[in-house]
């Protein structure tokens, strides 16, 4: 085989065995945070059936062109990430897989600084829910429980774009080290698939969140 | 408690519903019961004949047989299914109550059970009720999740903080029975206890007419409907701010999102403690909560108050006693 | 077995090296193994311990050992020990840590690391979950209904949530690792239908622990938010739902039982093949029944809720799908038994516990019909017959399953033989204790007698006290393992490779085994349990 | 589990997809449809996951257990979901029985 032995753990038998352990281990991962979600999507659902009226009136609080931007910051984000993988699947420069990386970063950044501002509009419009919580009109009660599965969801989601920044500048760096090959690279390959896996679940955040009619 | 050898072995029956949940629970004890002596009597057998013994090896049982595992599949299944399908049918029998019951309200509270009856008796720990009359009681708690048990009728149902839930049962035997709290509810779990007590419907009558001084539920809800200023938005003949009460109880109400409801206790509990939820067409969202300021007792009593103001005919759930 | 004198490898996997080091960052999987079986025996010492003080607390009506709110701490703490913290990992984390990579023919389990990592999540989570009991417990039932836990309970709700949360991910973690060493590790020649069935069940459970343990994770995460920032997702007051929380709750910790039990169905099938000398009845159907139950058992939790102010109809759908979930449970009781069918069975102390399983997880499976069927569970629900019902599956299933397991292979994991004579006494001390402790109080459940009552109705007290007799001689059967275990560490004859002269590939390394588990990886070519090789030849 | 290999067209052309899919999620909301406006609004989110799943993540490419998994996600999703709203849907219906 080619594979540098370094990288081959003691446990496997060969190259291949390791890739598909890393990328099935990645995969039962995943399937384990689709539910760690799935507790307040259930929740989510619950109390937008009863409260659909309360849930409409909250949601246009919420700045729908920051949300779409946010979108379009987070899908981009995966392009650049599934180029990196790309990059190293054929072998490109360091550099350039760790440019694409960065860039990556950057983009998630971004998508924090976007989530920063909302969040910071929020509190100013006492739309936190606990004992600041003010609300304008009728359905208090069912505003606050919007708000308060606004702040979980994306909250559950920033933690995750936090851990997904840090560990892509960790794969960065090891990246920009020479570490990647077409003949190893599965710490970024499964960086990947987090990454992307977090980008999901923006995907659906986006509409159940800020599109409701 | 029936005995056997001083043990205590089997709770009375003291509800319409008891004999029946009890003929279930023989049928499942006796199924149990076969299987259970049927595998530990195939158990012990094998293993005291094919007991290892020297120069005696293992005659391989093979890959298993389809037939035998076609059958003990399908046969635990059938007997699954007529389980099934007579629990649900009892718990259809428990669970609605038959039309014309008496109604009684309970308030749960940690830790104490608060009973009123619509003539306006209220009662704390103890709960008298006539025998052979179905009774419905609609329950609500005033802070955690309790559970209102009495083993003799064989019914138990959360009581649950913000709605109402409802049980019911028939007494066919004058005696007193414990009624207990079977969800935990915090420290004094254990002493959210009392009894209820089944009376002739004339001891019933004489024992409702020994107090209630304030006079019938519904004429004490009245009276708080006043205290409120609830009439000067609700007029009886609809033209306050508030629309008419008269003949609201058991209808059918579209809200202004275009929702039918049954105007039922829930309905009304509702309307009252969080009134821009259930808005109306034509009517401004002016009314304020009144969460917080009636009590849960005080919240029945006003449903009592305008369950009075549609005609019992009308009426499609509960029903008065007078 | 052999006939010259067994003797000791003279390096293998406890003496390549001694440090302390050594084994806290230990990746192979057999030391892991240990370290939690070091803590888990705490924690059920512990959780044992509470047990005892409640049974002691109940031998008299009225409630005059301990004040109402420590009594009920009591059996919050005991509930909460002895599920989250022995229950749940012990086969898992225990035996199939050990065992895995061994029955696949594996060098270690595909992540060392990660299952490092698990024992000090779980050491994490162990840690709140000491301090919590030492600030003073909680009182919430191990349930945590809201809004009880969320708003009312005073005690250290938060900090237990915070345990219970943590040790999540040490479960998450060890059935990840699982799965993917199960797909991706196996020795050449090793199908899934040539798996021992020990493996077939932590794959199942592993199922359960990666699907079901992260829905109670955020479900705690909720309430402890709840308590710390006053916002209601569950408090009725403020619009909250708490059926709600209950849903959530039950969609993990229904499922947790299966967790807590196929763990044992498996060891089980191994000690019944192996002591009746023949191939588990019906092989491949004791397979997917496992895979079975660890799927149907995700649609049944609201059997849970009858009584709850639950929708009846969503009552109707759960009654009949708690019934679907019976059928695989009882499917295997008849292989098993099947399986002893011309056998050549012997009766040492690890069959002695599977036979004891087999009897007491029927009687708790057939009373688990009585709880799923709607009218009968409406009078019972919430009594002490629940309370029997779920101790007969989780202790007289699951730890005699753990019992049995770890007696068969405690000569695999210290190369040394335990004392069979005082291990059958114990097991059989164990069976009766057990059974004393906990069949009065399907009577008393039936009578009516509430669960997680600290005072109770005089009449209920010749079954109590019957039931704590039986509980303290079911803690003499605990304690005497303990005891001989540890006197075999040193004294115990040496054991030999095999001295049960059992199939599997863990018995072809030298016991105890070395690091590396094999010195070549094994190549398969026979089905599990080829008790007679010439009669599978033959047909 | 092959290595196989997209060329980059591929990546771009799944992007640009995704891009007209948020610009449509978006303008779909403009337009009021009522209940039509949350089904439309996720099943684009779901042609959407699929896009990212089948190509950015290669799972089309990949093993038939890695498909499993993926399903197995979604579909365990899909039973907390649907059972737990069994309660919710059904609570006002009217009562059992007679």
């Amino acid at each position: 085989m080619d594979e540098s032995p370094a990288m081959l753990r003691h446990q496997f038998e060969d190259a291949s065995q390791q890739r598909e352990s890393a990328v099935l281990g990645m995969w039962v991962f995943l399937a384990t945070e689709i539910m760690f979600f799935g507790g307040l999507f259930a929740a989510y659902t619950a109390y937008r059936y009863q409260y659909g009226a309360g849930f409409a009136a909250a949601s246009h609080h919420l700045n729908m062109l920051l949300g779409a931007a946010n979108t379009a910051v987070l899908l981009t984000s995966s392009l650049t990430m599934a180029l990196a993988v790309h990059a190293a699947q054929v072998g490109k420069k360091p550099a350039h897989i760790a440019g694409l990386l960065v860039l990556t970063m950057l983009l998630g950044c971004a998508f924090l600084g976007i989530k920063a501002v909302e969040y910071h509009d929020k509190f100013v419009h006492h739309l936190v829910p606990g004992a600041s919580f003010v609300w304008e009109g009728t359905l208090t009660r069912q505003a606050e429980m919007f708000y308060y599965l606004y702040f979980a969801m994306t909250g559950l989601h920033a933690i995750h774009m936090l851990a997904g920044v840090g560990v892509v500048l960790v794969v960065a760096i090891l990246a920009a080290r020479g570490r990647y090959t077409p003949q190893y690279h599965n710490p970024l390959e499964i960086t990947g698939l987090y990454w992307h896996f977090v980008d999901i679940i923006w995907v659906f955040l986006f509409p159940l969140l800020y599109l409701i009619a | 408690m029936k005995h056997w050898m001083g043990f205590p072995m089997f709770p009375e029956q003291a509800s319409s519903v008891a004999g029946r949940v009890d003929a279930l629970y023989f049928f499942l004890v006796a199924v149990s019961g076969v299987f259970a002596i049927l595998i530990f009597g195939v158990i012990t057998v094998f293993i005291v004949k094919y007991r290892r013994r020297p120069g005696k090896m293992a005659v391989a049982s093979g890959h298993g047989h389809m037939w035998l595992e076609l059958v003990w599949s399908v046969v635990p299944l059938a007997l699954t299914m007529v389980m099934f399908f007579w629990g649900a049918k009892l718990f259809f029998t428990i669970y609605t109550a038959p039309p014309g019951a008496m109604d009684v309200f309970v308030v749960g509270k940690q830790w104490m059970w608060k009973f009123q009856h619509p003539e306006g008796q209220r009662e704390i720990n103890e709960l008298h009720i006539p025998v052979g009359r179905p009774i419905k009681l609609t329950m609500i708690s005033e802070d955690v999740i309790h559970d209102l048990f009495v083993p003799a009728f064989r019914v138990k149902n959360d009581v649950l903080p913000g709605r109402y839930t409802t049980m019911w049962f028939q007494a066919t035997r004058k005696g007193d029975y414990r009624l207990f709290c079977a969800q935990y509810c915090g420290t004094e779990h254990s002493l959210m206890t009392g009894w209820v007590h089944v009376m002739d419907p004339p001891d019933y009558q004489n024992w409702l007419g020994g107090g209630a001084e304030a006079g019938p539920m519904h004429v004490i809800g009245g009276k708080l409907f006043d205290q409120l200023g609830c009439a000067t938005c609700h007029k009886n003949d609809n033209t306050g701010r508030g629309p008419t009460l008269v003949g609201l109880f058991g209808s059918k109400v579209t809200l202004k999102s275009g929702q039918v409801m049954q105007a039922d206790e829930d309905y009304i509990r509702d309307c009252i403690t969080k009134p821009n939820a259930r808005l109306l067409p034509n009517y401004e969202p002016i009314m304020p909560t009144f969460k917080g300021i009636i009590s849960e007792e005080g919240l029945l009593q006003l449903i009592a108050y305008i369950k009075s103001l549609t005609p019992p005919q009308a009426a499609k759930t509960g029903s008065e006693t007078k | 077995m052999t006939t010259s004198e067994p003797t000791m490898p003279p390096v293998h996997y406890l003496n390549c090296d001694y440090s302390i080091r050594s084994w806290l960052l230990t990746q192979d999987h057999k030391r892991i193994a240990l370290l939690f079986l070091v803590s888990i025996t705490v924690f059920f010492l512990l959780g044992s311990t509470y047990a005892g003080m409640i049974r002691t607390e109940l031998l008299t009506p009225n409630g005059n050992v301990v004040s109402h709110q420590n009594y009920n701490k009591l059996f919050t703490m005991h509930g909460l020990i002895m599920i989250f913290f022995f229950l749940i990992p012990s086969i898992p984390t225990v035996l199939g840590n050990f065992l895995i990579p061994m029955m696949i023919g594996a060098r270690d389990l595909a992540f060392p690391r990660l299952n490092l990592a698990s024992w000090y999540v779980y050491t994490l989570g162990g840690i709140f979950t000491i301090t919590a009991a030492v600030a003073g417990g909680v009182d919430t039932g191990w349930t945590f209904y809201t809004p009880y836990s969320s708003i009312y309970s005073h005690t250290n709700v938060t900090t237990m949530a915070v345990g219970v949360f943590i040790t999540g991910f040490s479960s998450i973690f060890t059935g990840l690792n699982f799965i993917v060493t199960i797909h991706k590790m196996r020795a050449p020649g090793l199908t899934w239908f040539r798996l021992p069935l020990f493996v077939w069940a932590i794959y199942a459970t592993s199922i359960i622990m990666v699907l079901g343990t992260p829905v109670i994770a955020i479900t705690l995460a909720m309430v402890g938010l709840e308590r710390v920032f006053h916002i209601g997702i569950f408090d009725p007051a403020l619009g909250g739902d708490p059926l709600l929380f209950q849903h959530l709750f039950w969609f993990y910790s229904h499922p947790a039982v299966y967790i807590m039990i196929l763990p044992s169905m498996g060891v089980v099938s191994e000690l019944i093949a192996c002591f009746s000398r023949n191939r588990i009845f019906g092989y491949k159907i004791v397979a997917f029944s496992s895979v079975a139950i660890a799927v149907v058992g995700f649609l049944v939790w609201g059997h849970h809720m009858f009584v709850s102010g639950q929708s009846a109809y969503a009552g109707l759908i759960f009654s009949f799908l708690s019934f679907l979930v019976a059928i695989p449970s009882a499917i295997k009781v008849f292989n098993w038994t099947a399986t002893l069918y011309k056998g050549s069975i012997s009766y040492d102390a690890p069959m002695l516990y599977a036979l004891g399983f087999i009897g007491l997880f029927t009687i708790g499976g057939v009373t688990g019909l009585f709880l799923a069927t709607l009218g009968m569970d409406v009078h019972v629900h919430d009594t002490y017959f629940v309370v029997a019902h779920f101790h007969y599956i989780m202790v007289g299933g699951a730890i005699m399953g753990y019992m049995g397991g770890l007696h068969f292979w405690w000569p695999k994991i210290t190369g040394r033989l335990y004392p069979e004579q005082w291990a059958r006494l114990a097991a059989l001390v164990i069976f009766l204790g057990f059974n004393l402790t906990f069949f009065p109080q399907f009577i008393l459940g039936y009578l009516g007698m509430p669960r997680r009552y600290h005072t109770y109705p005089a009449e209920f007290q010749v079954l109590n006290v019957m039931s704590s007799a039986g509980a303290s001689i079911l803690g003499v059967g605990y304690m005497l393992p303990l005891f001989y275990l540890l006197w075999s560490l040193r004294r115990g004859p040496i054991a030999g490779p095999n001295p049960w002269g059992a199939k599997g590939l863990e018995w072809l390394t030298p016991s105890p085994p070395p690091t590396e588990n094999f010195e070549q990886t094994p190549v398969v070519t026979e089905e599990a349990y080829a008790y007679r090789p010439e009669e599978n030849a033959s047909g | 589990m092959s290595n196989h290999i997209l060329p980059i067209k591929t990546y771009v052309a799944v992007f640009i997809a995704l891009m007209v899919l948020l610009a449509a999620t978006v303008a779909i909301n403009r337009v009021s449809l009522g209940e039509l406006n949350i089904v439309a609004a996720l099943s684009i989110a779901v042609v959407k996951t699929f896009l990212v799943v089948l190509f950015f993540m290669h799972v089309r490419y990949s093993h038939r257990l890695i498909w499993i998994f993926v399903g197995v996600g979604f579909y365990w999703l899909t039973i907390l979901l649907a059972l737990s709203m069994t309660d919710f849907l059904s609570r006002t219906w009217p009562p059992l029985g007679r």
